[in-house]
């Protein structure tokens, strides 16, 4: 008996063969000529210097701790959302209060500062630095 | 639907393609007028007239790209992570689409009864973060990298306030799945949740301001999600050439595109589903006031549509007349202004359904 | 305000025998040339001095005045050998609102200038596009390499009168 | 104007059908590469501005080679400038098209006597496929070169394309 | 707890949407931040000295046409005073008048695009298309008296090539009528708009001193504070007739001399253009613009100096005549080129967005850095 996760499921391969077969169409009506110059990654035109897979700092660790704090918490709200109006008030307090305690941690957050993303630091060109002679 | 079409044929599989196959052709028309409504709307915006060369006033414009895209040579780098470079287009539209198994076109038109609808929707949307990430790294593209690190740190963030205003709607609803939460705005636009929800008394006069606020803040979070100005930052023309897709061409940039409109389509109709009563109509059935029964779905399906266009519509409108963010700009706005007001609507949406 | 004489004379008495001469005859203005190796230690001069003030660099340029004798080449062009290449410097302030224009000359086969590096910033480029089309090596320029034409073109300095254009280049067939 | 602006005239075998189908679709939808060299890029922002509007035809700009179908050479080639393009044209996908817009693309231009460092036409390192004569042309005359590219790509089979 | 991470080197190359024509930017970043940036100019070196060594004279004028190709009419204005200079030659007064008001229509429709491309590299396309739509209105009228719409070899040594057509003061007029208005609705749509207010205030600030040390002119000196404009300076022409201010960055939304004020000193200096117009338009004297051109043009042995207040901002032509019918040295002093070498300075610690707003802001043309 197909279950409504299985009708999900049939979505989701039917997303991707459509996919597949367009890419299968695409092969067959798309000439194809390699020339090495072709196949060189795209650069503005020049000859890339050095790899782009290089350790890249995307801030990681900033997003999943707000992760953590927001979309967990959603997670667990979820059901509390869905029952708190058969225990009236005190359903709803106990979930008050847990958001209130998640909220605190945001405040902790926010006054340490680790909500600053990449932000530049410009630091306008002074004259007498310039002029120094290249040591 | 499907209990429809399993009555006809009665292998379950062969129904549920079909059922399937209905949306996906509805993606699929919506993605070419969505491309000709954009350049059409941001010409005349500009002063200027768009495509007309391809039949009247260019409405075969995207045709025409589809298929040149078609006959576009496909080119992988050679310094490309090959597997990564191809799954990335197949993972973003699977992503997109499946989305779309718990819309609910109109009361007949609907994938599947699954009870956690709007929950399953933001876990499925967060699998398209992990398509652009594949394809901005496997391109081995500086500014395909670049676009695909802005891209995962934004949509991650701006996962957090919708999925704050979708626990509000939740908490007033009562019931995740989307079928009944359209079902409970019925009769007229007053009965619509941004005027409160069909409950009459006290509550639905104190909760239609804070709808305003929690509908607007759901609008900006998911115009982040799907990268439309002002928050295109990962394929930033001006600043990063063409983003992610930088190095795709042919066909797989156009798998892109569909997804893009693709989604831009889902995320509007989950506003309205939420917001602007999913696909009861405002002033009452034309086929219910002359008796004809099998014409409401029908109707019910033009009026979700019609909503869902308004606001890609209002999408577009905003992509020609905002400029663009900063990717730390872009940050501030998440997480300094959206989630907090969204957490205090969150807590004042709860008080009010106490009432 | 100062008119080009009495600037002259004030440079005359500070820097003795390195300042050459005043040339006013020719029109519309006065040059004072000056000697190549401390044109740095000029310029400063020229912009710290209280009643000069010389505080912008409007232009750099370099010239090929080809004063030196023709020689015929193997394949019949002529060649100039001897002679001096000189740089212009073209000085104004933007507060006492006087200009000035200094000249300096150095020999063409070894053409050497002091590089006014740290006194105005702009002469960085200038210098190098003089480097690039004249030859002229102008001394403790931080980064000196050619600007306009491309890092790799041999075919010598494209301004100087007795240029002559490469057949080729990287393929590519350069005269009509 | 019909689906296919080209009258089924000669014989309708399947084949010519597809060809024209394929062809029209081409045609209709050339995006340029957005990369202008000189005086001639502006005239073609121009062109791709209200007034003239490039649109029209279905041209839109594409900032990386990858996705792009033609370049228009809107200006002087330099010789630092012509390996780049020669870059750019290679990394093409392949129905590729090229404008040659200005007469310094087409043949050096007023600098053809004296300039050491110009190209004498792009025609020297890739192959063009429409010449809009013009320094720097009207938009008007850029127009027209479309047309021609147009015109071109209509009559092109795409059998021989491919093989 | 800085994370150890690799610099990577980018290239933003020759073609690339944002850096107006064919300029290389090589950006040292990590992650985002930049720590240096280093222009490649050259791509467009097109030889205009050696061309001027070989032509005449009057020959070299269309040359100067395609040095700044938005700004012609300046650069004309800029080589045909220097060459007067020398010549010692006097100049009808219809002729100044008409050579003003077409330099100043000219900087509006330069000051045009400049403040579209800023624009649209921040992300508004529309305005580009409005501003885009005004200018085309301003190059009819140089298409009515001289035949070409951006490159006109228009102003002679000693006159103009055409004399203006009839309906050209009523057209003026109406061109002065018709774009007041949409100085206020650019202002409107781009100038105080919120996020182009929060991508361009606090980036790329230029201090006074060290925009004089850098040589930078025109709005890129004038956006840093200092009033230094060639027509009040060191005036030539009859612009000592006309009377307009000069307006300068005063940090409204930022400091003083960021990407903002460079931008609105443009717009500002539109608006001082058109007043310049009204005041030439009406009282243009009687006369031949021919009478004055000298038929045979071998000025005396000497050098000159001669500058003009561009669009981008301080144009010289340094000439060396040694007598016979072509000069023996034009060395021009191209204000993009000298705004350029502020960048290495300008975007260390910015983001990469902030590079491509601080490009717009300082407003090259590659023609004329690469001459």
């Amino acid at each position: 008996m197909l279950t409504e996760f299985g009708k999900i499921l049939i979505f989701i391969m039917l997303a991707i063969i459509f996919v597949v077969a367009v890419f299968i169409i695409s092969k067959l009506l798309s000439p194809n000529r390699p020339t090495r110059e072709k196949y060189l990654t795209y650069e503005c035109g020049e000859n890339p210097q050095g790899s782009p897979w290089v350790k890249f700092n995307i801030r990681f660790y900033v997003v999943a701790l707000i992760f953590l704090i927001f979309d967990v918490e959603v997670v667990l709200l979820f059901p509390w959302a869905l029952t708190y109006k058969e225990y009236g008030v005190y359903g709803f307090l106990v979930g008050i209060i847990f958001l209130l305690v998640l909220g605190l941690g945001m405040a902790y957050e926010w006054r340490k500062g680790d909500l600053e993303w990449a932000r530049p630091h410009p630091k306008p060109p002074k004259l007498d630095e310039i002029l120094k002679p290249k040591s | 639907m499907y209990q429809f079409l399993y009555d006809l044929i009665g292998n379950e599989i062969l129904a549920g393609l079909l059922v399937a196959v209905v949306p996906l052709t509805i993606i699929l028309v919506f993605a070419l007028f969505g491309i000709w409504l954009e350049r059409k709307v941001s010409a005349h915006m500009q002063d200027r007239l768009g495509p007309m060369r391809t039949g009247w006033h260019g409405w075969l414009q995207t045709v025409a790209d589809l298929m040149k895209m078609l006959q576009k040579e496909d080119i992988i780098a050679t310094d490309a992570d090959k597997t990564l470079y191809n799954i990335a287009p197949v993972l973003v539209f699977s992503g997109s689409f499946a989305a779309y198994a718990v819309i609910p076109f109109s009361s007949k038109l609907l994938g599947s009864e699954v009870e956690i609808g709007i929950f399953y929707v933001l876990a499925i949307s967060s699998l398209v973060v992990a398509g652009i990430l594949m394809a901005g790294w496997s391109a081995n593209n500086k500014y395909s990298l670049l676009g695909a690190m802005r891209a995962v740190a934004q949509i991650i963030s701006y996962e957090i306030p919708t999925a704050l205003i979708v626990l509000s709607m939740v908490m007033l609803m009562g019931t995740l799945s989307l079928d009944k939460i359209s079902q409970m705005q019925t009769s007229s636009f007053w009965n619509w949740n941004i005027f409160g929800g069909a409950v009459f008394g006290l509550s639905k006069f104190l909760l239609i301001p804070f709808m305003f606020i929690a509908a607007l803040i759901l609008f900006i979070s998911t115009l982040a999600e799907v990268n439309r100005v002002p928050f295109d930052i990962p394929e930033a023309e001006s600043e990063l050439v063409a983003g992610y897709f930088t190095e795709y061409c042919g066909m797989k940039w156009g798998m892109f595109m569909l997804a893009e409109y693709g989604n831009m389509f889902a995320v509007s109709a989950i506003i309205v589903i939420l917001f602007f009563g999913g696909y009861q109509s405002p002033i009452g059935y034309f086929g219910n006031s002359i008796g004809v029964q099998w014409l409401v779905p029908f109707e019910q399906g033009f009026w979700f549509i019609a909503k869902g266009l308004t606001l890609v519509f209002v999408q577009m409108w905003l992509r020609w007349t905002l400029p663009r963010l900063r990717v730390d700009q872009l940050m501030t706005v998440c997480w300094k202004y959206l989630i907090p007001y969204a957490f205090l609507n969150l807590i004042i949406i709860g008080i009010i359904s106490l009432l | 305000m100062k008119n080009p004489e009495e600037i002259f004379e004030l440079l005359k008495n500070e820097f003795g025998d390195t300042i050459l001469g005043l040339d006013k005859d020719t029109p519309t203005e006065s040059i004072i040339l000056v000697d190549s190796m401390n044109i740095n230690k000029i310029g400063a001069f020229l912009r710290n001095n209280n009643d000069l003030k010389f505080d912008s660099l409007m232009v750099l340029s370099g010239v090929d005045d080809t004063n030196g004798t023709k020689v015929k080449d193997e394949d019949g062009t002529d060649m100039i050998s001897g002679g001096t290449l000189s740089v212009y410097y073209h000085l104004h302030s933007t507060n006492l609102k006087h200009k000035i224009t200094l000249k300096v000359s150095t020999p063409r086969e070894n053409p050497q200038v002091e590089s006014t590096y740290n006194v105005w910033r702009t002469s960085d480029w200038h210098e190098r596009e003089a480097y690039d089309m004249f030859g002229i090596i102008f001394l403790n320029h931080p980064d000196l390499r050619r600007i306009l034409m491309p890092y790799d073109w041999e075919a010598g300095y494209p301004l100087r009168k007795d240029y002559k254009n490469p057949e080729f280049y990287k393929g590519m067939k350069v005269p009509y | 104007m019909g689906l296919l602006d080209k009258e089924f005239s000669d014989g309708n075998i399947v084949i010519a059908r597809v060809d024209d189908l394929m062809n029209w679709a081409r045609l209709s939808s050339i995006w340029q590469l957005g990369f202008g060299l000189a005086c001639c890029a502006i005239e073609m922002m121009a062109t791709s501005a209200s007034h003239y509007d490039f649109d029209r035809f279905g041209v839109i700009p594409r900032n990386t080679p990858r996705q792009a179908d033609a370049i228009i050479i809107s200006g002087t080639v330099t010789l630092k400038m012509a390996t780049r393009i020669k870059r750019l044209y290679e990394q093409m996908p392949d129905p590729k098209y090229i404008i040659s817009m200005g007469s310094c693309a087409n043949c050096g231009g007023p600098y053809w006597e004296h300039g050491y460092h110009v190209l004498k036409g792009i025609d020297r390192v890739i192959p063009v496929d429409v010449y809009v004569p013009g320094c720097p042309p009207r938009p008007e005359a850029l127009l027209e070169g479309l047309l021609k590219l147009q015109e071109k790509i209509r009559n092109e089979s795409l059998r021989k394309k491919i093989a | 707890m800085a994370l150890k991470t690799e610099t990577m080197v980018l290239n933003m190359g020759p073609q690339h949407p944002s850096t107006h024509g064919v300029l290389r930017l090589e950006l040292e970043i990590e992650g985002e931040l930049i720590l240096s940036v280093k222009p490649h100019i050259g791509y467009l070196h097109r030889c205009f000295e050696k061309h001027a060594e070989a032509m005449t004279y009057p020959q070299v004028i269309p040359y100067t046409d395609r040095l700044d190709y938005l700004a012609a009419m300046g650069n004309n204005f800029g080589y045909v005073i220097a060459v007067e200079k020398l010549l010692g030659i006097q100049i009808p007064e219809r002729v100044e008048y008409i050579r003003i008001i077409m330099a100043e229509l000219q900087r509006i429709a330069s000051h045009l695009v400049a403040i579209a491309t800023n624009g649209a590299d921040i992300g508004a396309l529309t305005p580009f298309l409005y501003l885009f739509r005004d200018r085309e209105y301003i190059l009819s009228l140089f298409e009515m008296t001289c035949g070409a719409r951006m490159l006109y070899n228009y102003m002679w040594i000693g006159g103009l090539s055409h004399d203006i057509h009839p309906d050209f003061v009523r057209k003026t007029k109406e061109f002065i009528i018709h774009f007041r208005p949409t100085i206020i609705e650019l202002n409107n749509l781009l100038t105080f708009n919120k996020i182009f207010i929060e991508r361009t205030a606090n980036i790329g600030i230029l201090p006074i001193d060290t925009a004089i040390n850098f040589g930078a002119s025109g709005p890129v000196l004038r956006g840093s504070g200092l009033p230094f404009d060639v027509r009040r300076e060191d005036p030539y022409s009859i612009y000592n007739r006309f009377d307009f201010e000069i307006p300068t960055g005063k940090g409204l939304v930022g400091t003083v001399g960021d990407c903002w004020d460079r931008y609105y000193v443009r717009v500002l200096e539109m608006e001082q253009s058109l007043r310049i117009i009204e005041q030439a338009i009406d009282n243009i004297p009687e006369g031949d613009v021919h009478s004055a051109i000298p038929k045979r043009i071998k000025p005396p042995k000497g050098t000159v100096y001669a500058r003009v207040e561009n669009p981008r901002g301080e144009l010289g032509y340094f000439i060396i005549s040694d007598g016979n019918l072509n000069p023996f040295r034009v060395k021009v002093r191209a204000p993009s080129f000298v705004n350029l070498e502020v960048m290495g300075e300008l975007c260390k610690g910015h983001l990469v967005a902030d590079v491509i707003a601080i490009l717009g802001s300082l407003d090259i043309v590659l023609g004329e850095i690469d001459r």
